[in-house]
């Protein structure tokens, strides 16, 4: 069930240029069941800026009641979030939306996680879970450059992880899908998060052939499926009536499911 | 709650707070929130003809104490918003203002007609003043004589009192408002959003794929109070008012304004639990203001304005 | 810095930040806090033939991320302007937008013809528009034809470049604008304040003793934005914007909406240093954006839309 | 001159119902020369109301650099001054206007303070001079009721004190006017802030045949004099063109000087 809570900060820190970690105590983190699924955020209170930010939840911790998130402080809304510190309060409406499907990996699975820039946070709750469960998780993420890194340890504690940089600072020079080509990573399932043309890309190669899970963005408004600020047009009716809203039927949909 | 109950045409309300259309879709998503029963009512999302799928996103974007939308009347169309989404919400009882839109007056008259049968739909909204379409529209909510047309033709169909939603884009809006009057309106219902846009410091593009869109929130109040306050004095239709509400101060600054009910819409964005906390917080407010009941309200700023005989009722 | 110098009809300036009519007096009292020499111009209050006490007070009230005044046109009268206000202004090397206005046609007229005159006028800006007096003024404001008029008139006697002010409370603003072309103007400046109005919770009364009163600030950027990227698509006159700039960023959007200058308002009150903090930011975030000159933002918004004549002057 | 600086918050604290004291240190308590002067507060930094808030100051500490302000929190702005904290800063433009002359006390005159509710505070600072000059002060302070009330002990370390409370429920009953009538307060000249009622009895009964000087309010845009918001008639003229801004003409004019 969606709640609206004034959860604690616990801690925030900053983990690489302009990306912050925040992590948040409160009741709702029980009702958090997916990996993928997101919070929307009044940041700065009552005086902030008026829309709530969506920010996915990059791991939960059920014992503690707490859930951490991992964000890019770049306009107003974030800037702010990024002020506070342990003891405040922030304002959480979550858990929104659907996450990536777990069970869709089936036994012998090879599992790969996809992350571009600030779509990689989500991929960390998926890979815990899937390598609790057992499976094999490879993660390849993609950043900007050297210091937009962030998490790669954490990565690497479950399993290989390749690191891209658009720039070439740091891992392999290029793209994520630069990296599966070049590695030759082999895979059954793919679950990814990132900006739109890498999710193409990715649709593009292997959409047809592989299990194939996205996670999308949109501006969003309610972000509960209220106000149809973030819809998509529906893969099999690509131009008619037919709808997904990214807030409440996503933001993960699988490929070939809407249209990108 | 005795002090908050209200009745204007066609509606007999518990309290006189509604989520304002487009802002609350058919009141499905926040029905999983918060027991719908306790609203005085609900605008429910425009219903065209036909199903339209809307403007491309992006559709919104924020602005300073505002938001702009292009959402381009996005509806599963007449027939599914009667059998699926009416027939839904008849499990509450809440009654059913329905926003009605469309390009061609026909489409607006068949819209009216059916969508007006149906057993909870108390009143229509007629929207004359979405600035997200751009066919035909614009000329209904700018041209006195469009808008007293189009009114006079749904009336004409209609079997629930016709409430007229006014644009703000306009020179003179009392001379809107007193044309849907002669037209035979029942009510009226503004403000809906201004015209805005805004544009990306990296791209220099508009942000919204519409390019321009409606502005709404806080930002656009002292707007929709001027008019409000005007029209009131003009035309004895009630007035349902709304933009920037956002609480129960707002509330009453509305009443004062001159309006009967009010309307609350990108709040539920800010707060999805925003109208039921108003009108928890109404009555409280009321008292503290020396008021026995909200319709005393009404109009206080006119000042040494008669007060019309409709305020009265 | 040469990456900020425009050169728009009778003005030749440093930078295109100029403090907007009525929100920096005369410029006596910012003289105290920085040298005026900073500015790329100043526009002046509004200057009346006669000397105007203007309205009761209220004068101002706040709102959600704005604010409503109700001045009235206070000013000490076009004699007084002359002998001591812009007589005063020589000792800066800033040229001068001289805001006219008026009640009638003849006032506006007689205003302008002499104050052109003045040695540092450099361009007039006709006050078409302001919300805040009662006689007259509104026809000049939302009538295209009364419009055009008064602005040919004015341009028959004046001894410098006219831009005219046009106010955003209007149906069609491409209309206006094309009016006030028509009748000769060599540049807009837009856009004056929305109307609104403010009621008092405890007293039920507007909190402006004139009741409404012109929106301001924050606010209303997303109208301003719109209007002039609409305007400046269809007409090919030069446009000063305004309309809640606070920011070097604003500055920007406002260019690529369509602007070829920029005019600061209600941010002085908010931040009396505003003015030279913006002129100081914007070369660094034009190089950040990667711009050799600030004109080469004019119109970035425009996306397929041919590009005018003037804008590339 | 007139200077903005963020200054910081060395003390803040209530000291009665709704009413604050706030201390602030900066660079500008250096030209602050007058009792009776203002500054123009930015309350909750950039995400704020929009609009300063006019505080008069109601002491100054040269030595420490730090002065005093009193308020009442009523609305957005005071709400959100009165939640900050020592260390925070506060952005301050000021100081502004023209305060108290206390010039005008010549040798062996009375002198009478009279202050109703949040215009009590900057005759603090007045008094302090006064008394240090070496006149004898009086002081006549009116409240809505007792929970209202305060400072009443520092200003009795100054001078005579009477406290009238509207509700009768602490010190008179009844107004400021009626205390120097029932009990024969006698003054040679008279400083006064308050709400523009009392201010106008004032004027009426002493404007005469003493010397009396008021404080005024108006709601405010710029603070320095260039908006014209807050102007007031001038008494010879008053329904003509001439005025003085209350902001920087005033706040304290001399009784007769503008039209109440
Ligand atoms: C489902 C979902 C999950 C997300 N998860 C994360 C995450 O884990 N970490 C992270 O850093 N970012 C995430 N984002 C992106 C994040 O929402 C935006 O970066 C953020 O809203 C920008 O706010 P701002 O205050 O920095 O920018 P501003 O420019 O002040 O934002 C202005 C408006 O635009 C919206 N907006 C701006 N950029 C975006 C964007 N990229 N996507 C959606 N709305 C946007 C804002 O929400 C706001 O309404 C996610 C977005 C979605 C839709
Ligand atoms: C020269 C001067 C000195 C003052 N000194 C003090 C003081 O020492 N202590 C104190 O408690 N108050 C003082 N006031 C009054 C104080 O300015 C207002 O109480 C305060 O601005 C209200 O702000 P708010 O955020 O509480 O109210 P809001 O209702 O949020 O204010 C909305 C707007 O109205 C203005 N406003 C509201 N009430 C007043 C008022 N009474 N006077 C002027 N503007 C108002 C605000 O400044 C703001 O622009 C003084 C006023 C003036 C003009
Ligand atoms: C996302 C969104 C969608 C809207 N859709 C409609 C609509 O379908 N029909 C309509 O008449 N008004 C629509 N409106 C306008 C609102 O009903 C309301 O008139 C306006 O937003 C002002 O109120 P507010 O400031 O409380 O949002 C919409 C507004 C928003 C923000
Ligand atoms: C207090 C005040 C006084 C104003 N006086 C005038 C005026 O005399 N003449 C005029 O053309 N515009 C006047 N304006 C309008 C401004 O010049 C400007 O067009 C408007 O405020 C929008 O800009 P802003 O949001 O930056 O304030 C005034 C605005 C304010 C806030
Ligand atoms: S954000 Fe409102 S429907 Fe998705
Ligand atoms: S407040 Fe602007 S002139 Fe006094």
């Amino acid at each position: 069930m969606i709640k609206q809570e004034l959860c604690t900060v616990v801690s925030q820190s900053q983990i690489a240029k302009d990306i912050y970690e925040l992590t948040l105590s409160g009741e709702l983190v029980r009702e958090m069941n997916e990996p993928g699924q997101f919070v929307h955020l009044k940041t700065g209170g009552e005086f902030g800026p008026l829309l709530r930010r969506p920010i996915s939840i990059s791991s939960i911790s059920k014992d503690t009641s707490e859930f951490t998130m991992i964000y890019r402080a770049e306009g107003k809304g974030t800037k702010l979030l990024s002020e506070s510190s342990s003891g405040d309060f922030v304002d959480v409406l979550g858990p929104l939306g659907n996450g990536f499907p777990v069970e869709a990996s089936e036994q012998g699975d090879t599992v790969l996680l996809v992350g571009g820039g600030i779509g990689v946070p989500p991929l960390y709750e998926l890979s815990k879970r899937l390598t609790a469960a057992g499976f094999t998780v490879t993660h390849i993420l993609g950043f900007q450059n050297k210091e937009a890194v962030f998490y790669e340890e954490y990565f690497n504690s479950l399993g290989e992880t390749y690191i891209a940089t658009a720039d070439g600072s740091y891992g392999t020079a290029g793209f994520v899908t630069d990296v599966i080509a070049n590695e030759g990573v082999k895979f059954d399932i793919l679950y990814a998060c990132g900006p739109t043309p890498m999710l193409r890309a990715l649709e593009t190669s292997y959409g047809k052939n592989k299990k194939v899970y996205l996670s999308l963005e949109e501006r969003m408004g309610c972000g509960i499926g209220a106000c149809f600020a973030c819809v998509c047009h529906t893969a099999d009716d690509p131009t008619g009536y037919t709808y997904k809203k990214v807030c409440s039927d996503g933001p993960v949909f699988k490929a070939g499911e809407v249209v990108l | 709650m005795k002090s908050l109950e209200i009745s204007l045409p066609g509606l007999s309300l518990k309290n006189p707070i509604m989520p304002a259309s487009g802002c609350f879709g058919f009141g499905r998503e926040y029905s999983g929130l918060y027991d719908l029963n306790q609203l005085g009512a609900i605008m429910i999302k425009a219903t065209t003809l036909e199903p339209r799928f809307g403007n491309p996103t992006p559709r919104v974007a924020e602005t300073t104490a505002g938001m702009l939308n292009a959402i381009g009347l996005q509806n599963p169309g007449l027939d599914r918003v009667l059998n699926e989404e009416l027939t839904w919400l008849e499990q509450f009882d809440v009654p059913i203002i329905a926003n009605v839109a469309g390009s061609l007056e026909e489409d607006y008259v068949e819209v009216a007609k059916e969508i007006s049968k149906a057993k909870n739909v108390h009143a229509l909204e007629l929207n004359i003043s979405c600035p997200n379409v751009k066919t035909g529209g614009i000329a209904f909510g700018t041209i006195p004589e469009v808008a007293k047309n189009l009114t006079k033709k749904v009336k004409e169909v209609s079997e629930v009192p016709v409430y007229v939603k006014l644009s703000p884009n306009v020179t003179n809006i009392v001379e809107m408002a007193k044309a849907v009057e002669d037209g035979g309106a029942d009510g009226l219902t503004m403000i809906n959003t201004l015209l805005g846009m805004r544009l990306d410091l990296k791209t220099a593009q508009p942000i919204l794929a519409n390019k321009s869109g409606g502005l709404s929130g806080p930002a656009i109040k002292p707007v929709a109070i001027r008019m409000i306050h005007e029209v009131s004095q003009h035309v004895s239709l009630p007035i349902i008012g709304m933009g920037g509400v956002q609480s129960a101060e707002d509330v009453i600054e509305y009443f004062y304004a001159g309006a009967s009910a009010v309307a609350v819409g990108t709040a539920n964005f800010v707060d999805p639990f925003v109208c039921p906390k108003i009108i928890e917080e109404l009555p409280v407010l009321l008292q503290e203001l020396g008021f026995d009941h909200i319709s005393e309200c009404t109009g206080r700023s006119w000042g040494k304005h008669e007060k019309l005989a409709y305020h009265r009722a």
